[in-house]
Order: structure tokens, then sequence, then C-alpha cells
């Protein structure tokens, strides 16, 4: 946040660099399964960031936002299956109902202090999730219940969001992921994320100075919503297969607001840094140690997260941008000179 | 009508014992203002511990209380100590301190996959005296370990009340929970407090573990679906209020019983979330929570 | 030497600093002001002086002991009692409760019945409402539990942090003459934060004036009361 | 953004990539199994994995594959967690990065279901020893192959056995009662069990779905006795099976007969969980420890010998798929997935160890589904020694040999 906020030419020319090496990796990496992964960080990333909208500058613990992932994911696929409607459309279709629920389930709890906001929310996720695992059917749709959407293969076809090669999803979700950094930008500096800003940290002072926060926390409830639905169809059309346990779980919910402490909340770069940190250990413990000794994976990936945790409370974007402006510094003194 | 009678007592008895699983997290919120969510490993690090006691020793499975309850109490007061104290002390300024919640999620992993990698992934139930036995009242059965249970929760309800009432410990740990800077002003040492309440949330898990093993099987990650049924009746119950999360229980323990004598099993568990949030909407602070709390 | 005697202290929420090389003494027996406008550090000055918030520089001096780095439980084991701005009482337990916590340090114990005997001399009204919840209290009476509460920890010194804020004029009178009584009668040193100016000069021995988390004058309550630039920034003469 | 956020990640996953490159130059055949080795189904995906490094083992000591010059077979174990992302991960790791020849798994058939859709896009056999989903070889797939029975062919035995239970002993049955997880399986089955009720004429009295992860089944088993069923159905994973069974029992549910599906009753936990209160149930499974089969007893000493339990179904199938694909790799003489998938195609494998299998021959059929697979049922009784054993009664011909069934159950 910091080294966004006064941006030297330094700064400006190294983010263009790393987004111009990002846009080039593809063609470096042709393996899937390192395109996957990458994916599905800057899916991880995207999703937090979108959570950071209400988990970061409003100053909440949203816990269940795998429900609005599932609301996205369901919405698009149920238009898709039944409808033939593209999931493009469907992904803003989903957006819609994503928010419209964000500001339903926020109106009550977004005046509670955190930790009841943060467990109403893990209720209203495990609520929804149990719901639609009872609904065999609603109105035309087929949800299937337990059992689950299964997108047919229909091979590459940009209409249908299917793609036989990782790469056009590599870079939809990696613009996507940009696209919302720009947004969170451009929100921080408006209005409402002034408001938001003060709100967050001083509510009843923010109330008193005649700031409604509650109706800004509003705002980013549902902008969060709809971001992260948009990311649920992504998420979708990506696996061509899931269920309600596998997409509005608590452990996706949980993830997510995980990466963006680790990384560091209210901050634009925490969730991408959070992403690229927690998601790796996540795939390359259970890759090397999964067929070891059963559960050691997830001792370590605990560990990290009491470890950071422990010696980095406020995330890792605080000594990681620290080194940053070091670095730049020095970049910069050395142009100068 | 005899079965309506029956399910309601049976609703009552594990409704019990569901707010006995809530007492140790609506302690440590009511104090420390964190949500432990290591709170179901530690219900089932309690319950390895019963189990072995029993398998081990072959004496009446509420001895191990004797044992369980001290070894939980220490683990949870070293535990708070060691790992959660520095990063509470980091973010002392802070009302509800986020991170430790992620610290407490650490922990919950780090648990559940050591009982994976020591006890393996087998479901295990100890043969107790009181396993399987029935109370037969009027045709209807009732677990006599289950009753056994609602009498436990209700001592310890009955003695926690007494504890924070009465003695001068109990009174430091309501003052802190009322104002944590003005208990420091009065000489009350915050960190100890927090052990003490620590070590008592998990001695709590620890009666409810002596209580389920006699009925209940062990497993790894026997902790999760009591996790998030605590965590539903604290807020029920208000979070913080001891009786509020025995009431708490009692209450999701009727829904669940009478509700699945009307609707599929898989719906009450959606009318317990349905009738959350609803509470939630009229009355956020919870059923027997105070309105300063939220 | 004095019986606090702070030299050059620093201190800060986190990298924020409040107090910036703040130095003064208090003797024992005295009532010492500190008066400034809002913000200007004065009750941060007090939470580093009981161990509420850390010093980053400088030594605090108590009783002849460098009390700097203690924890607060220890300050007030020592017999520094600070009795907090807004009073801060146990809403939810009964008045009773509050005093008892007050008592809570093991030192304090021991004075347990002499104390509540003081207490309840200096403030009748406490006796009556014993079992009351005090967040039910009027604010009168409230300022009264919180200063009793203060007094149940046997304080060599006693530091309020405006203790007069909010009440009516004819209780704030009240409140001054409860604090020069207990300066009085008990011997503790009074250490009084207050934006009353007039009312708390007017009980004091001597004085200090913060702005920005600094001391910018220090004297006798009587050479305060005729500084100009006191008069104009603080008594709106 | 920056640059040292991602680089580390990245150099991290590409010394990974180089050390597993080093396997290539060795002669071996990797193979790729995915299994749920953590979370809730993590005991049977333990069993699999030991069942197979048991084959494995036995068939490399032995010589490797000799059409490939003693070639040796090298198992990839990935732990799915029974989520089907990750499932689709590790498939997709396995092929396109470990190279692998074919791919086994997954035990949970959400898990399977899509990762077979993966090998199938990149024409890379997968074997599925155990996942019961009907459509899992119901997608006009090439490449996948299924060993287990799958789920209609469970239900359809279910009532079979019932039947003939039924004429044997000369009992009517009315009315039945279905109680079942409401994962995916469990719902599965039960669509299944309502079509055969009423193809049978039995009247259903109870439909119940239940949440596996459900703290307490009381209010299902008060609403089952409330019910009254001559005979009840049932399909639920181990700690459900666990409550369900010594809850029935405590609350005195009386029924003739109790016919479970596998999965949880079937798990080696279960029967010492439960102990007596599981006696005289009946449940459903590819095979069982007591069936008549050269070399099950050897096998079974030293399984034993090396993990502490007896086979069970799961297991079994998963050492018979290593021989299968043994089998398959010495057919084909190549590592090359086209002729792998023709050697699959083309299977007739009898006897030998993969004789273990409660019926002679691995054959599959145009959708890779093993048209042999069969099952039995067994009933659970408590032994001399107090320990219960599970006995196989259904078929008739395959019933041990002189045990008397007890059915209907008796009452409490």
């Amino acid at each position: 946040m910091k080294f966004l906020s006064n941006v030297q030419t330094t700064h400006k020319v190294f983010a263009a660099l790393v987004l111009a090496v990002l846009y080039a990796l593809p063609i470096f990496i042709t393996s899937p399964v390192m395109l996957q992964i990458f994916i599905l960080i800057f899916l991880y990333a995207y999703l937090t960031s979108s959570w950071n909208f209400v988990g970061g500058f409003a100053g909440v613990l949203p816990l269940g936002h795998s429900a609005f992932v599932g609301l996205g994911a369901y919405t698009s696929t149920l238009l898709y299956l039944t409808y033939n409607i593209s999931p493009w459309i469907g992904m803003i279709a989903g957006g819609i109902v994503a928010a419209a629920f964000g500001l339903l389930i926020g109106l009550p709890t977004l005046k509670l202090r955190g930790a009841y906001f943060a467990l109403a929310t893990i209720a209203f996720a495990e609520g929804l999730r149990v719901l639609v695992e009872n609904v065999e059917k609603l109105g035309p749709f087929e949800v299937r219940g337990p059992k689950g959407l299964l997108i047919n293969l229909v091979g590459n076809s940009f209409k249908d969001f299917q793609f036989l090669s990782k790469v056009p999803y590599y870079y939809i979700i990696l613009t996507m992921l940009v696209l919302v950094l720009i947004l969170t930008f451009f929100m921080m500096r408006s209005k409402v994320g002034y408001y938001l800003a003060a709100g967050g940290e001083e509510p009843e002072a923010a109330e008193a100075l005649g700031i409604k926060v509650s109706k800004y926390k509003l705002i980013a409830m549902a902008i969060s919503c709809f971001l992260t639905a948009l990311g649920g169809t992504f998420y979708a059309q990506l696996v061509l297969y899931f269920y309600p346990k596998s997409i509005m779980g608590l452990d996706m919910s949980y993830e997510i607001a995980f990466i963006a402490l680790i990384g560091g909340r209210s901050t634009i770069m925490g969730p991408v840094l959070g992403a690229f940190l927690l998601r790796p250990v996540g795939e390359l413990t259970r890759i090397y140690l999964g067929d070891t000794l059963p559960g050691l994976h997830l001792i370590i990936f605990g560990l990290v997260l009491i470890i950071v945790m422990r010696y980095q409370p406020r995330g890792l974007v605080e000594p990681v941008s620290r080194w940053l402006n070091i670095l730049f510094d020095r970049i910069e003194k050395r142009r100068r000179a | 009508m005899i079965g309506y009678i029956e399910s309601v007592i049976n609703g009552i008895l594990m409704g019990s014992i569901y707010g006995l699983t809530a007492v140790g997290l609506t302690l440590i919120f009511g104090v420390m203002k964190v949500v432990n969510f290591a709170h179901g490993s530690i219900l089932m690090v309690g319950m390895f511990a019963a189990y072995w006691f029993i398998t081990l020793t072959g004496f009446n499975p509420y001895l191990a209380l004797v044992v369980v309850v001290p070894l939980l109490y220490f683990f949870g007061y070293y535990m708070q100590k060691i790992i959660i104290k520095p990063i509470f002390e980091a973010e002392k300024h802070v009302r509800e301190p986020i991170t430790v919640i992620i610290v407490t999620t650490g922990i919950w992993y780090v648990l559940d996959n050591l009982a994976l990698l020591v006890f393996g992934a087998e479901f295990r139930v100890a043969q107790t005296s009181v396993t399987g036995k029935m109370v037969e009242v009027a045709e209807m059965y009732f677990p006599l370990a289950k009753m056994i249970g609602a009498g436990i929760t209700l001592l310890l309800g009955i003695y926690l009340y007494w504890f924070l009432k009465h003695s001068r410990m109990g009174k430091a740990v309501r003052a802190t929970s009322l104002d944590r800077e003005a208990a420091t002003l009065m000489g009350i040492k915050q960190s100890r407090i927090y052990n003490i309440v620590f070590g008592m949330g998990c001695a709590c898990c620890g009666v409810a573990a002596c209580v389920l093993v006699p009925f209940y099987y062990v497993y790894p990650t026997v902790g999760v679906p009591f996790d998030i049924k605590a965590f539903v009746i604290v807020v029920l119950g208000g979070l913080g209020s001891v009786p509020g999360a025995i009431l708490g229980g009692i209450i999701i323990g009727i829904i669940e019983t009478v509700g699945a004598q009307f609707m599929a099993a898989t719906w009450t568990e959606m009318l317990i979330y349905a009738f959350f949030l609803v509470v939630l909407f009229v009355k956020p602070s919870g059923l027997f929570g105070l309105r300063q709390d939220y | 030497m004095s019986l606090i005697a702070i030299e050059n202290l620093c201190a800060g929420y986190g990298e924020i600093g409040v107090l910036f090389d703040v130095s003064m003494r208090v003797e024992a027996g005295e009532i010492v002001s500190i008066i400034g406008a809002n913000g200007a550090g004065k009750s941060s000055l007090l939470k580093a002086l009981s161990g509420l918030i850390p010093a980053t520089s400088g030594t605090i001096t108590f009783n002849d002991e460098n009390i700097t780095k203690l924890p607060a439980d220890e300050i007030v084991e020592r017999g520094l009692i600070h009795v907090p701005e807004g009073r801060r009482l146990f809403s939810l337990m009964t008045v009773f409760e509050n005093l008892e916590m007050g008592a809570f340090s093991r030192r304090a114990q021991k004075d347990f019945k002499k104390n509540i005997q003081d207490v309840h001399e200096l403030f009748p009204r406490l006796k009556e409402r014993e079992k009351q919840l005090a967040g039910t209290l009027s604010g009168g009476e409230q300022q009264m539990v919180a200063i009793g509460r203060g007094m149940m920890s046997s304080p060599k010194v006693m530091m309020f942090d405006e203790p007069s804020l909010g009440l009516a004029p004819v209780l704030k009178k009240d409140i001054f003459a409860a604090v020069k009584r207990i300066a009085v009668e008990y011997g503790t040193t009074i250490v009084l934060v207050e934006q009353d100016v007039m009312n708390s000069l007017a009980i004091s021995d001597r004085a200090y004036v913060m702005e920005q988390g600094q001391i910018v004058i220090e004297g006798t309550a009587q050479d305060l009361l005729k500084d100009p630039h006191i008069k104009e920034a603080y008594l709106g003469m | 953004m920056n640059l040292k956020k991602f680089i580390v990640p990245a150099m991290v996953l590409a010394m990974g990539t180089a050390s597993f490159s080093a396997y290539a130059a060795e002669k071996v055949v990797k193979i790729g199994n995915i299994l749920p080795l953590s979370g809730p189904s993590a005991s049977v995906g333990i069993q699999g994995k030991q069942a197979r490094e048991m084959a494995v083992d036995e068939i490399n000591k032995a010589g490797g594959i000799k059409s490939l010059g003693g070639a040796k077979i090298k198992l990839l174990f990935a732990d799915s967690k029974g989520d089907p992302t990750t499932g689709v991960t590790e498939t997709e790791r396995f092929i396109s990065t470990e190279k692998v020849s074919m791919v086994t798994g997954a035990w949970n058939s959400s898990v399977t279901y899509p990762s077979t859709q993966v090998a199938e896009r990149y024409g890379v056999p997968f074997v599925v020893p155990v996942s019961v989903r009907d459509t899992i070889t119901e997608r006009g797939f090439k490449n996948v192959f299924r060993i287990a029975a799958k789920d209609s062919w469970w239900t359809r035995d279910q009532f079979r056995f019932l039947a003939d239970m039924q004429k044997e002993f000369g009992v009517k049955v009315k009315t039945v009662a279905f109680v079942y997880e409401n994962g995916d399986w469990g719902t599965g089955f039960a669509e299944k069990w309502r079509e055969l009720a009423k193809a049978a004429g039995y009247k259903v009295v109870l439909d119940e779905p239940y949440p596996s992860t459900a703290s307490d089944l009381t209010p299902v088993v008060l609403k089952l006795k409330r019910s009254n069923p001559d005979v009840v159905f049932m399909t639920s994973n181990a700690a459900d099976a666990i409550l369900l069974t010594k809850t029935m029992n405590d609350l005195k549910v009386n029924v003739k007969a109790i016919v479970t599906s596998g999965g949880g009753h079937a798990d080696p936990s279960y029967l010492a969980a439960v102990g007596k209160s599981a006696e005289y149930l009946f449940d459903i499974v590819e095979w069982e420890t007591d069936l008549n089969r050269p070399g099950l007893k050897e096998t079974n000493a030293k399984f034993k010998k090396l993990y502490g339990y007896n086979l069970t179904g799961e297991a079994v199938d998963a050492y018979a798929s290593m021989y299968l694909l043994k089998d398959v790799l010495e057919r084909a003489k190549s590592t090359n997935p086209k002729a792998l998938q023709a050697a699959l195609a083309s299977t007739k494998l009898c006897g030998g160890k993969t004789g273990l299998l409660a019926y002679d021959c691995i054959q599959f059929d145009q959708t890779g589904q093993n048209k042999n697979a069969s099952l039995v049922i067994v009933q659970v009784r408590s032994g001399k020694d107090g320990k219960m054993e599970r006995i196989t009664v259904w078929p008739k011909n395959v019933r041990r040999a002189g045990y008397k069934v007890v059915f209907p159950q008796p009452g409490k």
C-alpha cells in the first residue's frame, strides 16, 4: 500500500515489468500443472482481493465468503445447463445474485461487532450450503442437491467458457486479478474507501462525525460479493464439476481469510502476496509430503500460519514493502548517480 | 404422543451436552474476546485422553474426569502462555484480535493432524460400564450416559456460576471481561487471567470429552462437527454467557430432535441455521447476551 | 529524593509518539495538577506512569525504584494507583464488587477492612448502594465508586484522570472536595489531570502545563493562576 | 507487484520439477495413484495405499515387468483430501509433469468423476479400483476402466438378496425404510432403492437422508423406530455408521433385517467400535476374508503382518488392480498410453493374484466396466471369542459352509 501511494517512476517501471513477465509467462511455462498452480494462485488472490473490500476495508472478518463463490458458480452453471446461456453472461447474473444475498445478510449483521459478524457469516454460509444440498430442483433448474453439477466438455469454445489448454484460463484470471487490483486502488482513493478506512478503525467515532459507516459497509459488502461470485463462475468453468461441499464449504472461506491475513489485509498487495505464499505452501507440502505421513502437510500448513502471525501480525506485506523500498531507493540513487 | 415426549427429553439430554461443549468456547470469548477455533481440537485431545485412560485402566469412565480435566487445564494454560500470549501482546490495543483467530486455527490444523499421525484414522469406541445402558421410563428409553452427562453439565454450570460470582479469581475474570484496561489498573495481571481462563476453557472441553467418550466415538477430526455447533450455540446464547451456552445448547438439541420428527434430518440442520440467523437479526446479542457485548 | 521522578520520558502507541521528553517530579504529600488541552498528552502521561503504555526512552522513578519497565500489576502492587478517565467501572458488577476489585493486589488485601471503612466514611452513599450494579448508578455516584475503588488499593499515590468530567457543577465541587480530603486525611499524594483548571489549581500545591506532549510551564498553583498565558488559554480571562 | 513474491515460489516449483525428471533415467513404469489420504475418508485411502504398495513390492521383487526388460513399477501417491479440485489438479500433475503411464484411484466418486475426465482429455488410461457411481463409466470414455461393481449393481443385489431370504425363510417383508447419508453416494443409492422397492411392491415407510457430519443421530433413530419398518436399508460413512448402529441398539429398534451398503459398515474400525450392537446386520461387499479363494489366507496373513489388520474389499480391489496393471503392461510391451488403453480394453485376467477377488476373471465391457464384478452379502455375528465376525451368506453358492443365516433377526 505504501509503495503504491507514493508512486515513483521506479515503482511504475517495476510494476510494469512484473506484469509483463506474468503475461509472458505462458510462453515459457508449458506444463499444464505449473499453469494450473499459477491459475489457482491468481484465483485465490482474486477471491481474497474481492474479500478484502469488506474483510479489509470495512474492518470486519467475514468467514463465509465461499457462499458467494458458490452462488456465482451455481447461478452461471444453472443458466448454462438449463437455457444454454453463455457463462460470460451467467457470470454477471451470478454477481448480481451474490450482491443481493450480500446485502440481505449484511443489512442486519454489519452492525454487529467482529466476532458476531464472523460467526454469523459462517452460519450463513453453512446454512446456504445445507440448503443447496437439500434442493434437487428449483423451478426449471436441476440443482441436483449433493450430487453437484457437471459441465460437459465441449472443447475449445469462448462462448462456452471452455478451453482445452490452460493458457486462456491463465490470461482470464490474471486479467481479472489485475482489474480487481486496479479497482481496489481506486476504491481506496474514493470517498467510500476514505469513509470505510475511518469507520473500520473507530466506527463509533466515525458515526459521531456523521459518516454513515453502515451504508458504506453495505456498499463494500455488495461490491465484494459481486466480485467474489465472478471468481465462482471462473472456478466452475475451470474445474467443470462442483458440488455444495466443494465450492461452498467452510475450508475455502477460511483459506480466503487466511490468505488475506497472512498477506496483510486492507492493503492492495496483501492478498496477492498471501496467495503466492499460502497456495504453494499448501500445494507443495501436499505434493511432496502428502503420501509419506498422513496429515504432515497440514501440520506444516498450521505451523506456517502460527509462525507468520507470531512474527508478522500485520501480514507479510509490511516487511516485503520495506525491503522493496530499500531496494528501490538503492536503484533510484544509482540512477541519479 | 409418547414418541414426542421421548424426543423432547432426548433433545434436552443431547442439547445439554452440546451446551457443555460450548461452555469453554464462551468462557474464553467472554474474557479474551477471541473465538477459539482450536476448540473442537481440544475436545478431541480430551476425548483421546479419556479414551486411553478408560481403555488402559478399565476404571469407571467418569474417573477419567480426575485425570483429563487437570490435564486439559494445563494444556490450555500453557498453550495460551507459550503460543497465544506473544501474539496477544502485539495486538493488545485491538478489541478483538483477529490474528489470534488465525493462530488458533493453526493450532487446530496441527492438533487434528498430529492426532491422525499418532493414532491413525481409526474410529475408536470405549467399552465402559455405562455404554449402551438404557434407562426405561414408561416405554421411553434414555441412554444412561447422556443422563449422567446432562447431570455433569448442570453441576459444571453451578460450579462456574459460583466461581465467577463468589471467588476472588472469578471476580477478577469478570472484571477483565468487562474492562481489560481498568482491570489492569486494579493490579489484575492480564496475562495470568488469560492463562487461567484459557486453561479453564480447555478444562471444560475435558469435562465434555469425558462425558462424550462413554457413548461416542473418538477420531482425529471428531471435534469438527461440535465446533460449528458450538459456534452457533454461543452466539445464540450470547457470547460470553455460560448459562446462555447451556440453554443455547438445549434449544439446539430440542430443535434437532423434535424437528427431525416432522422433516428430514438434513432439513433440521438448515432449521438450526435459519433460527440462528433470525435470532441474530432480532436480538443480535443472543438470547441471553448483554447488549454491550456485541 | 522526590516520590515520583520522571526524566526525559518519551512514550507512544506503536510508532506514534505522544510524549516527548517529559520531566517532572512529585513530592510526597503534594497535590500536583497537570493541565492542558484535549490531546495534550496528559492521559498518556498517566498511562505511561501506570504501565499501560510502554516508555520508549527516559526513566520513571517511584519511591527510589526504577519502575519504567515494570508491568502494570507490579506498579499497582507498589501503591501507584491510577483512577482512569471515564471512571471505567465494571458495569455489570455490584458497587461492592467494584470496591473488592480495587483491593485485588496482595498489599491492599491486608487493609481491606480499614479501607472499606474509609471509603464508606467518605462516600456514605456507596454503602447504601452496595448491592446495586455499578452501571446503573448516576454519573456522580459512579465517580465516587471510581475514587473509592482507587482508595481500596491502599494507594501511596493516586492519579486522577479528569474526575470531574461530565458532572454537574455541584457534583464537581464535591469531587474536588473529596480529592482534597483524601490528601489531607490519609496523607495520600495526588496527581490530578484536569481540564477544569480553576477548580484543580484551587486545591493543588503545584502544577504542570502540557501542550503537544511536552511540559511547557511548571510552577506553584498560585503562580500559575496569575500567569497571563494560562489565564488566556485555560481560564478564558 | 513485486518480483520476489513471484520468483521464489517459481524457483521452488522449478527445482521440484527438475528433481522429478531424474527418475526418467531408471527403468521404471510410473503409476499415479490418487487417494484420500487425509480428511474424512482417510482410513480407506490408507488401506488402498498399503494394499497397492504390498502388491507392487511383490511384483517388483518377482522381476518387474518382463516384457519391458524387467522394468520396475514405481508408485506415486497423491492426497486428494476427498476434494475434487485437488483430484483434478493431481491427475493433471501426474499425467503432464510426472508422465505416468496410468493413473488409478480415487475412491471418492466425487473425485473420480472429474479426475477421469482429465485422464480422458489427455488419453491416459485411468483404472478405478473402487468408486461406485454409475456415471463414471457411462460417459462414453475410452480410457476409464472400473474394476469394482457400480451403484446400480449394489442396490440390485441388495434387493435380490432380500427376495431370496424371504423365499428361503418363508418370511414376508412388507415395509422398508431407507436411511442414508445425504452425500452423493447415499442419495444415489436411495434413488435406486426407491425404484427397486416400487418394483418389488414394498411400502416405503421412511425415506430419511441425514448429514453425515451430524453429531447426534438419535433423532433419526427415533423416527426410524416410530416408522416401524420390516427391513431398513442404510448407506453410511464410518462415523455415522457407528452412531446409528449403537443408537439403534440402545433405543431397541426392532426390525426383521438391517441391510447396509458397505462403506462405513465395512470399515475395519466399525466392528471393533460397535461390538455386539451390530449383531445380525447384513452388509453388502465385493469381497470378504472368509471367501473360499485360492491364496487368500496367505495373502491376508502377509497383509495383516505388515499393517495390523485384515484385508478389506477396498484393499483387495486395490491389490488386484496392481496385478491388472502388471498384466496390461506385460501385454502392451510398452508404456505408450494408446497401447496400454488397447491392452486394458482386451483384458481377460483370470486366476493368479487377482483370484483373490470374489469372481474369477477381470474383463471390461465397452464402457470400461468390469463385467464380472460381483457382490456378496455378509452377516455380522459374534464369534466364540466375543469378537465380531463377518460371515458370507449370499449368494447361496458362496455361503460359508455350515453357517445358518439368522433371518429375521430376533427381537430385542
